[in-house]
Formats: C-alpha cells, sequence, structure tokens
C-alpha cells in the first residue's frame, strides 16, 4: 500500500574473494535510488543487506529471508553464478522482482529464466563471443584458449570458439583448470611453447591479476598477444600494474568510454565515495535505475506486481555504458566494446559488437 | 610432450614446489614440531602479504618493509600465543581448531576493515626485476629464481635448527611431553612462545616473499591453508626433511598434472596424498 | 600334572634394524604351569610377550598354539584363542571407572558386542565377572574410581585386573608386580600360585623371590639369546645366570 | 536411562518443547520456520559428526561428503518430473550412502590421528571436485529439485512436503530419532567397545576386539545419518550444491559440536543453535559481522572449558 | 646458615575435591640422604609434585637451601639444581636416547660439570648401543635407565626418584643403588621413593613414612630400626 517503504532486499558478498565486487555493486545501487530520489513520488526507500559470502549453500535460505521475512519488493544479487542459483530456486515465478547486477550464468536468463527476474549485467557469452571475431579481424589463426573449469569459464570459452571457429580460426588447445586455482606457471610454459598466434582467456579477481603476472614475468608479455573476456583487466589493473600493458579484452563498459553519462556518473560517484567506479559499481548502478525507473513509471505504487514486471520490461536504461534495453528474456542488449590497457588504463579501441543480444538459449519467454 | 618443454616443467614444479615449501614452513614448526592445530596459519601468511603491500606503498622499498612486516608479525606471534594459545595447552587439541577458525574470521575481518577489499600487487623490487632467457620465447624472472634459494635457505636453517641443536630438542621433546621439560628446569612457557611465534613470523614471511608473484586478495589465507596441511602430512608430522620433500612433490606432480590433465589438477595432490598414506599411514618420513 | 604343550615357539626372532632383540628362540609352555621368564633389561622378554600375543609380527619363525601356527594373525585373534596379556607399562582406559575397565575386558566372553542395542549395563556377568577380578587383585575398593584418580601402584593392580577378567587360558604377564607394594605383590603371588591349577601363565618378572617362589619352569634370556630353561634350582645354580643376570643376590637385597 | 546427566535432561525436555511450539506461533511460511527447519537439519549433522569425533574418536574432516551426497543421491536416483515415496527413497539413498560410507571407511581408517583427519578431507574434496566440475551435475551451479516427493505410508498421508511447518516437524522428527538412536548405541555393549577404541585402542585390540570393524560401522553409521541430514537439507529448498561437500562445512559442523561440547551429542544441537543464531544476529548487526562472530567464538573457547554443555552442567550437576 | 636442604611445612595437596595431603611436614638436610615409604596411594608421588610445583599445593611451603620456593614456577625451581626421575619414566616419543641426554644437560649453579654424556655412558653401557632408538622404543629398563641418566646430566643437587628402580633387573638395581650412594658421597643429596626398604634403609640417612598423605613416621635409619614394627605394619611388609 501506498506510504509502505519500499524494499530492497540486496544479496551480495561482503566478505570472501568476491567482497570487493559486492561492495562495488551496492554503492552503485544506493547512488542510483539517491540521485532518483525525487522521482519515486514519495516512496521510501529501505535496504536489507545480507552478506552472501559467495557461498551457495546459504543462498537459498538468505533469499527466503529477503522474500518471506523482509518481504522485500525487489531482490538484488547476487556476484556468484552458483550464489544466483540458489537465489533463482526461491525467487523464480515469485512476484518479488530479482535483478541480477553481476552473475552471468547462461542458465538465468536462459533455461531458467523467468518473468520476474532481470539482470543489468551481462550473460557470460556477450564479453567473449565478439572476441572471436576481433581475433580474427587481427589476423590470428591459431589461438591458445584457457580458463577455469567453472560455468563462466566454461562459457566464456565457448563463446570465443563459437564464433572464432565459425570465421575459420582454429583453437590449438582449451585448457579448462579447476577453480579457483592460480598455479599459472606451467600453463604460461605451455603456452610459450605451443607458440599460438593469441591466447584468449577468461579470469576474473586475484586469478586474473596472477594469470596477467606470470604471463608478463615469464616474457610473453609483447611476444604473443593476450585476449579476454573484459574481467581479466576489471579492477585488477592497479594491482597487475605494467604486466598488463596491451592485453585486449571485451567488456559492455570501459571506464574512459566517451558517453556524457558515463562522465556524470564518475564524477558523481567520485564525489560520493571517494574512488571511481568500476563495471562492478555501473551493474548495481544500473539496477538502481531500473528499480527506480520503474516506480517513477508507475508514480510510486508498485503494489500491483504485475505492472512492475512489465513496466520493467519496456525501459530503457540510460547506462554509462550507453543505452541498453531488455531481451525478451530480460538480458541487456548492449554494445560490447573492444578496449586495450595502455599506461594502466582501458582504453575503447572500437565497439567489438553492437546491440549484441544475448541467444537466450532454452528460453521460452 | 617434448624433452626442453618437460625439462622447463620439471623446474615450473620445483619452484612451484620451493614456494609450497616457503607457505607451509611455519606450519611445520607450529604444527608438525610443536603439534598445535593453528588452522589459522593461512591468515598469517595473508597479513604478511598485506603489511608488505601496505609498507611498499607507504615506504617505496620492498626491503625495508619487508623488514617491518617480519617484526610485526613476530610481534603479533607473541600476543596470539601468550594471550590465546597458551591458554589451550593442556585442553584437548579441537579445542584450537575452534580458537582458530574464531581467529580466521577475525583476521579476514579486519583485513577488510583495515585495507578492504581491493585486489592488490607488489612491484618486484628493482634490484630483482630481471629476467635470464629461458627457451625460445620465454625468459625467467630472476625473482623467482631469488625466492627458490629463499625458500631452499629457510629449508636449511630449519632442518638444522630443529634437529640439531638443543633447541630444537627441546621444542621437540615440549610436543611429547611439557610437564616433563618443564621438570628438566627449561622455562617451555617462554620457549613455546618465542617458537611460535617464529612459525606465524615464517608465515608472514611466506607472504612477504610470495607477493610479488600472487595476488593479494581477501581469502588468500585460505586458499594455501589445505595445502599447506597437505606438505605437512605426506611428509610426516614433525619431519623438516619430510615436508620439503612432500612439498617438492606436491610441486612437481601437480604441474605436470595441470598441463597433462587439467580438469583433474586439483585433486592430484589428494589423490597423492591419499596414496602416500595408504602405503605409509605416518607420512613418508615418519619415525 | 599334565604335559601338555600348549604354547610352542621355534626359532622366533625379532630384529629391530640391526638390533636383535630376539633370536631364534624355542621355547614350550606347558599347560597348567607356570613358566618364568628372566633376563636382564633389554634382554627381549617384552619382545617375547609381544609376540606371543601378537601385537609383534616376528622377523622370523613360528608360534604355534594347541598346535595351530598362528603367528601373523591379528592381535584380538590371539585373544579370542585365549591368549591374554598384561602391559609393562601400564595401559588402562584411563577415563571410565575401573569397573567399566574391567567390563570392557569382560563383556567379549559372554555377549556379543556388535549389539548395539542391549544396554552395556545390562548383562549382569559381565559386571560379577568385572568385579571379582577387581577383587582378586585388591582394588575393591577402587571400583567407582575412575581409573585416571589411582594411584601408580593400583593402576599396575588395575592392569593385572584386566587381563583376569578376560578369562584366559594362557596369561602373559609382563611384570605385573613392578610398582607394586609389598602387601599387593604378596597377594598377587597367592593369587597366581592359585591361578596356576587352572592356567597357564607365562611371568616376566624381575622379582626375584616371587619367580623363585612361583616358577615350575624358568627360562632366562640375555641379550636376545636364551640361555637355559629349567627348573629353579637348575637355573639358580647356573653360574652363567648368575654373572648375566642375578649378581651377588643375598648381599645386597632380594627383599 | 539413556539420558544419564540431569543437564541433558533438563536441556532436552526444554528444547522438545519450545521446538514443538514454534509453529504454532508462525506463520506456514515465515522465515523462520525455515530457518528453524535449516537448523533442526544441521543439528542432525552435527550430531552424527559429534557421534564420530567425541565418541567414537575419529576426528574427521570429510563429513560433508555425506551431507553433499544426500542430496546429489536424491537428484540422481529420482526421476526428474515425477514425486516418489520419500520413505521409500530416503531408505535407498541411506543404503546407497552406507554402502559408500563402506567403501570410504575402508580406506580411511587405516590411518589414525592426524593422518585420519587429511585423508577424510581430501576424499570428501575429490568428491567436491568431482560434482564441481561434472557438466550432468549441474557443476559450481549445482542442481534443482524440481518434484517435492511424497511422504505416503501406506497409502496414509499426513505430511505434505510443500509445506514449510510439515517439513519442519519431519526435521524435527529426525533430530529426535537421531538423538535416540545415538544415544541406544552408546550405551548398547557394542557402544563400550567403540567407547574403549577411543579411549586406547591399542589395550582394546589386546583384548580381543577388532577396532577395525567396530570403527568402520560406527562410521557407516555416523555417514549414513549425514546423509539423512544433507537430503533433508537439499530437499528443503530443493537445491544441491558441491559446496554442500566442502570442508569448510565439514569445519563448520566441527564448530558447531566442539562449541557445544565435544562427545555430549545433545551439546550439538546446543552448539547448532548458538552458531546459527549468532551468526543471524551478528548479519543483522552489521558488515563486519564475522569479526564479532570470530569474537565471539574465540571468547566462548578460551572461557567454557568443554563447551556450552560443559557450562550448563557445572551449573546444573549436584 | 641451617644445614637444611630441602624443608616442605605444613603441604595440603588435593586432587578436585579429594585431600590427599594433609599438613605434611619433614626436612632434609645438605648432602643426606631420604627415603619416602608408603603403601600404593598414600601420597608419595602426590608429595614429590607438590615439592616441585606439578601439582600446585592448597596451602603450605617449600623451603629449597633457605629460601621459600613455593611460589616459584616448577622450571624456575629445578634451575636451583633439583632433579627428577619421575614414576612412569617419563620419556619422550620423538627424541632418540642421545638427545635426551643432549637436551637435558646443563651445568648447575655454580657452573660444575660432574655428570656428563660420557660419564652416563661409562654408568649405563647398555644405553651405548640404542643411542640413536627413540626413547619409546627402549625395553623398560633401559627407559628407567635413560630417565636416571637424564636427570644426572643437570647436575643436581637434590635427586628425586620416584621408583626409579621400578623394572630394573637386579644386577642393574645393585648399580643403581651404588650410584646413589656415590653421588650422595660427592655432596649430592637425594629423595628416594622406592619399594625396597632393605636398600633404602642402608642407603639413607633418614626415613619418612606417609600414610593417607600424613606423616606416620619420620626418622634416622637407627630410629627405623627401633620403630620397624610400626613402619612395617605401615607399609604392611
Ligand atoms: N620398537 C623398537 N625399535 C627398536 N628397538 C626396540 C624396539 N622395541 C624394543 N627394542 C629393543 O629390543 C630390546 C629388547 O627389548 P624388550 O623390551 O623385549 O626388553 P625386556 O627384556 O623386556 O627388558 P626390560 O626388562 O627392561 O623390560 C631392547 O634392547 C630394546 O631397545
Ligand atoms: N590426577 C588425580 N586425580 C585424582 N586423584 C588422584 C590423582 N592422582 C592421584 N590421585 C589420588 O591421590 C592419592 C595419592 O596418589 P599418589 O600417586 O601420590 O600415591 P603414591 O603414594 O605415589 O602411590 P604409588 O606407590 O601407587 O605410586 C591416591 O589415592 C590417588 O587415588
Ligand atoms: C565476473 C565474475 C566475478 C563472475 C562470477 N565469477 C560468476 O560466477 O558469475
Ligand atoms: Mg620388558
Ligand atoms: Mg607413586
Amino acid at each position: 500500500a501506498a506510504g509502505d517503504p519500499v524494499k530492497i532486499g540486496v544479496m551480495l558478498p561482503f566478505s570472501g574473494i568476491y567482497a570487493q565486487l559486492g561492495e562495488a555493486g551496492r554503492d552503485g545501487l544506493k547512488l542510483a535510488l539517491k540521485e532518483n530520489a525525487a522521482n519515486l513520488h514519495g516512496a521510501d526507500i529501505e535496504f536489507i543487506e545480507l552478506d552472501t559470502e559467495a557461498k551457495p549453500s546459504r543462498a537459498p535460505e538468505l533469499a527466503s529471508s529477503l522474500l518471506n521475512q523482509h518481504e522485500a519488493d525487489f531482490i538484488i544479487g547476487p556476484v556468484h553464478s552458483g550464489v544466483a542459483m540458489g537465489m533463482i530456486k526461491m525467487l523464480r515465478g515469485k512476484d518479488t522482482v530479482m535483478i541480477i547486477p553481476n552473475a552471468g550464468a547462461a542458465a538465468a536468463t536462459g533455461p531458467l529464466c523467468s518473468p520476474n527476474m532481470f539482470r543489468t549485467s551481462f550473460s557470460s557469452w556477450q564479453p567473449s563471443y565478439p572476441m572471436g571475431k576481433v581475433a580474427l579481424e587481427k589476423g590470428y589463426k591459431k589461438v591458445y584458449a584457457i580458463s577455469w573449469n567453472y560455468g563462466m569459464g566454461r562459457e566464456s570459452l565457448d563463446a570465443f570458439e563459437e564464433s572464432f571457429t565459425a570465421g575459420g580460426g582454429e583453437i590449438v588447445e582449451k585448457v579448462l583448470l579447476p577453480f579457483p586455482s592460480t598455479n599459472f606457471q606451467s600453463h604460461v610454459s605451455s603456452i610459450a611453447d605451443t607458440n599460438p598466434d593469441a591466447v584468449f582467456t577468461f579470469f576474473a579477481g586475484g586469478g586474473a591479476i596472477k594469470f596477467v603476472k606470470d604471463y608478463d614475468a615469464m616474457g610473453l608479455r609483447g611476444k604473443i598477444p593476450l585476449l579476454g573476456s573484459g574481467f581479466l583487466t576489471e579492477g585488477t589493473l592497479k594491482a597487475q600494474g605494467e604486466a598488463a600493458e596491451g592485453v585486449m579484452t571485451g567488456l559492455h563498459y570501459a571506464e574512459q568510454l566517451d558517453v556524457p553519462k558515463n562522465r556524470e556518473f564518475r564524477e558523481a560517484f567520485n564525489t560520493e565515495y571517494g574512488h571511481y567506479p568500476d563495471i562492478y559499481a555501473v551493474q548495481g548502478y544500473d539496477a538502481g535505475q531500473a528499480i527506480a525507473n520503474t516506480i517513477d513509471q508507475l508514480k510510486g505504487d508498485i503494489s500491483d506486481k504485475q505492472a512492475v514486471i512489465s513496466t520493467m520490461e519496456k525501459l530503457t536504461i540510460d547506462s554509462p555504458r550507453g543505452e541498453f534495453t531488455f531481451s525478451k528474456a530480460h538480458n541487456p542488449i548492449q554494445n560490447v566494446y573492444l578496449r586495450e590497457v595502455k599506461d594502466g588504463v582501458n582504453v575503447v579501441q572500437s565497439i567489438a559488437a553492437e546491440a549484441l543480444e544475448d541467444p537466450a538459449r532454452g528460453c521460452k519467454l | 610432450m617434448s624433452t626442453e618443454l618437460f625439462f622447463v616443467q620439471l623446474i615450473n614444479g620445483l619452484q612451484y614446489g620451493l614456494l609450497l615449501f616457503l607457505i607451509a614452513s611455519g606450519l611445520t614448526l607450529v604444527f608438525g614440531v610443536m603439534g598445535i592445530l593453528n588452522l589459522a596459519h593461512g591468515s598469517m601468511y595473508m597479513v604478511g602479504a598485506y603489511l608488505v603491500w601496505y609498507f611498499v606503498a607507504v615506504t617505496g622499498s620492498f626491503t625495508v618493509s619487508a623488514i617491518l612486516s617480519a617484526v610485526i608479525a613476530l610481534g603479533l606471534g607473541i600476543v596470539i600465543e601468550r594471550v590465546l594459545i597458551q591458554r589451550l595447552y593442556n585442553r584437548n587439541h579441537l579445542d584450537q581448531v575452534l580458537l582458530t577458525i574464531g581467529m580466521i574470521f577475525v583476521f579476514n575481518s579486519l583485513q577488510s576493515i583495515l585495507w578492504g577489499n581491493d585486489p592488490y600487487g607488489v612491484a618486484v623490487p628493482d634490484a630483482l626485476s630481471g629476467s635470464v632467457p629461458f627457451t625460445d620465447n620465454s625468459s625467467y624472472p630472476v625473482y623467482r629464481i631469488f625466492a627458490a634459494f629463499i625458500c631452499i635457505a629457510i629449508a636449511a636453517a630449519l632442518y638444522f635448527v630443529v634437529s640439531k641443536t638443543r633447541l630444537g630438542m627441546l621444542i621437540r621433546a615440549g610436543e611429547s611431553n611439557r610437564e616433563m621439560v618443564e621438570a628438566l628446569g627449561v622455562n617451555i612457557k617462554s620457549l613455546y612462545t618465542i617458537v611460535f611465534a617464529i612459525g606465524v613470523m615464517l608465515a608472514a614471511v611466506s607472504g612477504i616473499i610470495a607477493a610479488p608473484m600472487r595476488s593479494i586478495v581477501p581469502g588468500m589465507g585460505e586458499s594455501v591453508l589445505i595445502t599447506c596441511f597437505v606438505v605437512v602430512v605426506i611428509g610426516g608430522m614433525g619431519s623438516i626433511k619430510g615436508a620439503f620433500v612432500g612439498a617438492l612433490l606436491v610441486g612437481v606432480i601437480s604441474t605436470f598434472a595441470a598441463v597433462l590433465m587439467p580438469t583433474m589438477s586439483n585433486m592430484i595432490i589428494y589423490i597423492f596424498m591419499i596414496l602416500v598414506l595408504l602405503v605409509k599411514p605416518q607420512g613418508l618420513f615418519a619415525k | 600334572m599334565a604335559n601338555d604343550i600348549i604354547l610352542e615357539t621355534e626359532s622366533l626372532s625379532k630384529h629391530w634394524g640391526g638390533i636383535k632383540a630376539l633370536n631364534d628362540i624355542s621355547l614350550q609352555f606347558q599347560d597348567k604351569q607356570l613358566h618364568g621368564v628372566v633376563g636382564p633389561n633389554g634382554a627381549g622378554k617384552s619382545t617375547l610377550l609381544n609376540m606371543l600375543c601378537g601385537t609383534l609380527k616376528p622377523t622370523s619363525g613360528c608360534i604355534f598354539h594347541k598346535g595351530d601356527q598362528i603367528e601373523g594373525m591379528k592381535p584380538w585373534k590371539f585373544v579370542r584363542r585365549g591368549i591374554g596379556r598384561s602391559f609393562q607399562k601400564t595401559n588402562i582406559y584411563a577415563d571410565v571407572t575401573c569397573l567399566e575397565n574391567c567390563a570392557v575386558a569382560a563383556q567379549r566372553r559372554f555377549t556379543g558386542s556388535f549389539n548395539l542395542f542391549a544396554s552395556r549395563h545390562a548383562n549382569k556377568l559381565v559386571r560379577e565377572a568385572a568385579e571379582k577380578a577387581l577383587c582378586q587383585v585388591g582394588l575393591d575398593s577402587r571400583i567407582h574410581t575412575v581409573a585416571a584418580e589411582i594411584s601408580y601402584g593400583e593402576q599396575r593392580q588395575l592392569e593385572l585386573a584386566m587381563v583376569l577378567a578376560t578369562d584366559p587360558c594362557i596369561l602373559l604377564l609382563d611384570e605385573p608386580m613392578a610398582g607394586m607394594g609389598h602387601e599387593e605383590s604378596q597377594r598377587i603371588i597367592e593369587l597366581l600360585n592359585e591361578l596356576k591349577q587352572t592356567y597357564s601363565i607365562v611371568l616376566v618378572e624381575h622379582d626375584m623371590d616371587a619367580i623363585f617362589e612361583l616358577s615350575d619352569q624358568l627360562t632366562v634370556l640375555d641379550n636376545g639369546t636364551h640361555l637355559i630353561t629349567g627348573t629353579v634350582d637348575e637355573v639358580r645354580n647356573e653360574p652363567r645366570v648368575k654373572e648375566a643376570y642375578l649378581g651377588k643376590e643375598d648381599e645386597e637385597e632380594a627383599a | 536411562m539413556i539420558f544419564e546427566k540431569r543437564t541433558e535432561r533438563i536441556f532436552l525436555a526444554i528444547f522438545f518443547v519450545i521446538a514443538l511450539c514454534i509453529p504454532l506461533f508462525l506463520e506456514d511460511n515465515s522465515f523462520f520456520v525455515g530457518k528453524a527447519t535449516t537448523i533442526l537439519i544441521l543439528a542432525v549433522f552435527v550430531m552424527s559428526l559429534d557421534f564420530l569425533v567425541g565418541r567414537v574418536g575419529l576426528v574427521t574432516l570429510g563429513h560433508a561428503l555425506f551431507y553433499g551426497l544426500g542430496g546429489y543421491l536424491f537428484v540422481i536416483v529420482t526421476p526428474e518430473y515425477e514425486a516418489v515415496n520419500f520413505w521409500i527413497y530416503a531408505m535407498y539413498i541411506m543404503g546407497i550412502s552406507a554402502l559408500v560410507a563402506l567403501v570410504v571407511g575402508v580406506v580411511v581408517l587405516r590411518t589414525s590421528g592426524i593422518y585420519f583427519i587429511m585423508i577424510t578431507l581430501a576424499i570428501s574434496q575429490m568428491a567436491y571436485y568431482f560434482f564441481f566440475d561434472s557438466l550432468e551435475f549441474g557443476g559450481n551451479d549445482g542442481l534443482f529439485i524440481f518434484m517435492k516427493p511424497e511422504t505416503s505410508i501406506f497409502g496414509l498421508n499426513f505430511l505434505n512436503l510443500d509445506n514449510p511447518t510439515h517439513f519442519y516437524y519431519l526435521s524435527l522428527l529426525a533430530v529426535l530419532v537421531t538423538l535416540l538412536a545415538i544415544k541406544i548405541i552408546l550405551r548398547s555393549r557394542f557402544g563400550r567397545i567403540v567407547e574403549a577404541s577411543r579411549l586406547n585402542p591399542e589395550r582394546t585390540e589386546a583384548l580381543g576386539y577388532n577396532i577395525f570393524a567396530f570403527r568402520l560401522i560406527s562410521y557407516i553409521i555416523g555417514s549414513t545419518l549425514a546423509a539423512y541430514a544433507g537430503l533433508l537439507f537439499a530437499l528443503q529448498y530443493g537445491y544441491v550444491n558441491p559446496q554442500f561437500m566442502t570442508w569448510e562445512m565439514s569445519g563448520t559442523a566441527l564448530v558447531m559440536s566442539i562449541l557445544g561440547g565435544m562427545g555430549t551429542i545433545y551439546g550439538a544441537i546446543l552448539g547448532t543453535i548458538t552458531y546459527e543464531g549468532l551468526q543471524y544476529f551478528f548479519e543483522h548487526m552489521s558488515e563486519d559481522w564475522m569479526l564479532f562472530m570470530g569474537g565471539a567464538i574465540i571468547l566462548m573457547v578460551l572461557l567454557l572449558r568443554k563447551g556450552l554443555a560443559g557450562y550448563l552442567e557445572k551449573l546444573l550437576e549436584k | 646458615m641451617s644445614n637444611s636442604l630441602l624443608e616442605v611445612k605444613n603441604l595440603n595437596t588435593l586432587y578436585g575435591r579429594s585431600h590427599i595431603l594433609h599438613d605434611l611436614s619433614f626436612r632434609l638436610d645438605k648432602g643426606q640422604s631420604m627415603s619416602l615409604m608408603g603403601r600404593n596411594g598414600m601420597g608419595k608421588t602426590t608429595t614429590l609434585k607438590s615439592i616441585l610445583g606439578i601439582v600446585p599445593p592448597r596451602s603450605g611451603h617449600v623451603y629449597f637451601d633457605g629460601q621459600d620456593i613455593s611460589n616459584l614456577p616448577t622450571w624456575k625451581r629445578m634451575r636451583r639444581d633439583i632433579a627428577y626421575v619421575p614414576e612412569g619414566r617419563g620419556m619422550f616419543h620423538n627424541l632418540t636416547v642421545k638427545e635426551h641426554l643432549q637436551m637435558a644437560a646443563r651445568p648447575d649453579s655454580n657452573g660444575k660439570t660432574g655428570w656428563d654424556f660420557d660419564r652416563v655412558m661409562t654408568t649405563f653401557p647398555r644405553l651405548q648401543e640404542r643411542l640413536s632408538n627413540l626413547g619409546t622404543e627402549l625395553s623398560g629398563g633401559e627407559q628407567q635407565m635413560l630417565a636416571i641418566g637424564r636427570a644426572l646430566v643437570t647436575n643436581p643437587r637434590l635427586m628425586i626418584l620416584d621408583e626409579a628402580t621400578e623394572g630394573l633387573a637386579p644386577l642393574i638395581r645393585q648399580d643403581i643403588w651404588n650410584v646413589i650412594a656415590t653421588i650422595r658421597e660427592s655432596g649430592i643429596s637425594t629423595l628416594i621413593v622406592d619399594k625396597n626398604i632393605k636398600a633404602l634403609k642402608k642407603l639413607c640417612d633418614r626415613h619418612v613414612v606417609v600414610v593417607k598423605g600424613k606423616v606416620h613416621f619420620d626418622g634416622s635409619s637407627e630410629e627405623l630400626e627401633q620403630n620397624l614394627e610400626k613402619v612395617e605394619t605401615a607399609l604392611s611388609v
């Protein structure tokens, strides 16, 4: 009923390996709702934050807490795909709207898609698929692909392979390491031995840092180009230092992206939190915008959940990454940019794929 | 696999093994020799890495930072032993599990409060930043060679002290029967405080040495913890030699497994350990 | 008196690396006799008992029980054949009462131990056997005391009570009197005198009074080798034994 | 009386009275009914661990293997879109788990002490990687259980697993049955030898018991109970994930049981409630809940010599 | 300065609720040797442990060489040149025979080193062949020799022996008595708990008999002879 606050449940990792991602997402989310406070038609916003620790085992319980105990109107989360599955199990088909601000699992907007589930980030497929074409354009014929053997790792390599081999490229070797092992040195030696035209990879967080450092330490940087899904150089550049120079990645965002909204957002974020945002903050911010815009369009009355969903479906989000809309499966239709690290910054080279839509295999929406 | 690549991987494996030994060295002392089940060992490794990162950012010098961090870790070890561990010596060993798991929580949380959750890296110190030619299109970083030597030096020193000196005998005797050691006129309480603190310092030193090669991230402590225990146990409790050989074997085996059957490579050290324990239920170098 | 050989060893040896703890020992133990085993420290007496009860595997040689070759079997199978032993170094359940210590020992005789449901207290026979064993060694007043809280000498008594509670046909006793006071030792001597009517006993002791009083047969080991086996008098007058083991016995002590 | 201690009787009486009443004050799909159910299920798991660690003397860090297995087995052996009979399949799954425990037990029981800890850990980690890496079993995403089983016995159906309150009572029943089973076993003749093997294995063997057999049987019992808990846990939210099998899961259960008072069995219930309660409380209090949680654990271990049960006993005995 | 080396005054020691030692007092003079006798469970070991602080007494005082050591930790008491051979031998399972002696060896507080590794080897030649074996691998008697050797290399002024001849063969037992006699001649005092009254009678100057944690008899060898009956009933010889 009107007058009740709008409850936003947040299920992100605030401890453990993905803590930084969780915090960024939450900060972005809060910033969006703060900026839009005037458009909420008087609705008060209340946040309930729960730490997932990026552990899937507690995901259904926490989701149940947000759904049943706190009766949240929107639930934002998570970062980790495994956790996403646990949340989906609980929330799928319910009235409460779930917005995923990071986890890329194909299933979320694929076979398990559901009217009440949205994603403001990406599907694993999206950042990697265009990179196959990029590799071909650069003239690479033989590529060594390496990642972790888990959902996003496999989906990323598969997406790359899909476009790369379709265009006549050859994957000389496809290596899937156990997650989250970071013992890369021997693989770097193998790469040196195989001597491919380029290397394609998906790693994130600590693994990304370690891989890029090992690659450089063993002297391969500058000899064999390193391509990747954009997470290889997101939030990790400072730690990677010089080792990351020249790495080319595909992602739906870049910090220096020349979009007015991006400049605005970056400054606002910096004013609010004292540091500049990264991709995870952008995705959280867009989740916040999606909520704010929906409330705005419904004039503050979100009691009709069907209306909420159908309003949200039609939104065009003015994201720092450029405007995007939701696909039928509720995944963003967005540009993927080719970026290259220069002087510690991901510099946009080109748009690798425009308005790219995830194939949403298996989704019946 | 070509012979050249075989040797390259062998070197990689040995180097990884040496690093493993380094990371496990503190645990070998604290757990293997003194018999304290310290699950917070990984946290000490993490503390070392974060401290050196922090001091490098402040002072700019790796050497100064390394020394500062090691000294702080030593102090931390003394405090932990005095305030916490010491109270549990005459209790069930499992209480140590509880205590040190509590410590993991606290350290992880302090890490996040003090240093935030961003991943960090430490640059290789300038003096060691070069690399030597290795194969056709790869080279070997000097720092990693340096680290390998540090590991060997620590292994040798540890082996010497524990098995050859009177101090080492006292430490071992303390694990066997504290009361009796004290009845021989030895201040076992202070001795254990110091040795525990040295164990903590070794863990931190491994974090320091590893910092320029690895990433400094939340949860980095837990990720090495089990491997350390595996190394100590494969070698046989209390045997420095065993831990050293165990670490090298684990390093080489997991390196080859990683390239030959990558998807299995996380399992391989467990399979190896199970096999070792089935043949030698007390580890390779059990007395 | 029966002259049946109940237990027999044939060229039994145990080597630890270079140390020959026991070398080529062939002995025969007769039914319903007390067979003493003496020898200097480190002669291999405990090693011999450890092999006779299955806890140690011989390096070479054989052990026969009633004609069956039994070396190499699991220790618990030895017990099932009625071979029970006491330990030189006290080896009890420190955290439970003396009664429970003996009940564990006695239970196997009376009931199946794989019964997951029947209460352990339900069987009267077990309890009675345990109590009886405790009384035999003189621990009547300690039945309900936790074993860790009785003195060392009393623990030695308990050690013996536990073997008695298993009611074996062959008792292998490793210095049962060590650590006991006079009264207790005296009591044990009486007890053994009584028991050897029904059991075969192998007794290792350094208490010469006890050994001389009790032994029907006496074996002397020295440095892993078999010096002599005979009656008490034969052994006592053997000069090699005096030299290796007894010393000038009457002079100093023999209390 | 299988509950020897006064404290034990008082605690259990209070616990069961409160536990029986909880749903009366809560709505059916209230979060708290679900949370309480999870705690009960965990308590079953922790009790089975406490039995092994505290009473049999098998300190395992691989117990979660069976916890996870209970859930995975359900997904594997039941048809995806058909409601099977809960009781039959529970027996079936416990049977398979017992077989697995037999095989694992034969391997791991060759070692003891710290080596046993590590070898159990290794085996559970291997199982974890097996499920984590396998596409068929959902990898790190885990698997969903789409159909909850039905629970009729001889055509009578008084439980509906889709109803959280019913599920709650099913879990409470599991606590009761597990508690009684463990207590009866411990008091039995078998229990006597098991206890003896923990206190002094060498002597027990010298008294004519094949301790390997006693340990193996105990290991199978403990593991099967854990698998049952795992099955319930998987069914509660209809979700299995390899993370249920990690050593961290085993470690957390170990923490709960030590906290409660090692080897007391009822302490496992106490420890589970306390741990989960504290975590819930701190999580809702602060983002740095781990700091408080860690602090609380450290304080408790320093202040309580024998866990919470030990503390209660000090207050209530004599 | 008094001649007393060790003086125990009104010791009361409890294990939990059970009161074991009741106002126990006795005194041992320098260079003297004293026996402590009593039946099983009467509190002999408890007395020794109370003196050393291994089991802290509830009340009472222990003086060593004229100084009150009641409040010192065990290791500091031992550092005043006391050595202890515990009941059950106290072997270290992870140290070799040689290491047992090496780790314990130290000069006394005046820097005197009468007992060293070699002397222990001449005293117990049996140990010579077992130097690289672990302490727990020795036979019972060998362990006992090692425990005594380990105490001797700390060069004590007071040796406390708790059933040190348990499990020793008659010949070796004699050797031990001889050793104790020699060390006594060199001015080392001994406090001996043993079963062997005859040997103790010859060897010791004073005798204390405890019954249920109380001093039942305290006197010289002559006094012992005079009160033999009283003592023997207490020991039920
Ligand atoms: N596990 C072992 N490893 C190496 N040597 C051993 C081991 N066990 C025993 N020994 C050696 O074997 C020899 C015989 O030992 P055993 O215990 O049988 O002697 P014993 O005759 O019982 O002596 P005691 O009267 O002192 O008890 C000893 O010298 C001992 O050092
Ligand atoms: N840890 C303990 N807890 C409780 N009671 C104990 C403990 N240790 C010893 N006692 C009790 O204290 C009393 C004295 O024991 P103590 O060991 O001093 O006897 P003792 O004279 O040395 O006997 P023994 O000749 O058998 O060694 C005994 O009655 C014993 O039951
Ligand atoms: C980008 C990554 C942090 C994504 C995360 N690993 C996932 O499972 O989806
Ligand atoms: Mg012996
Ligand atoms: Mg005593």
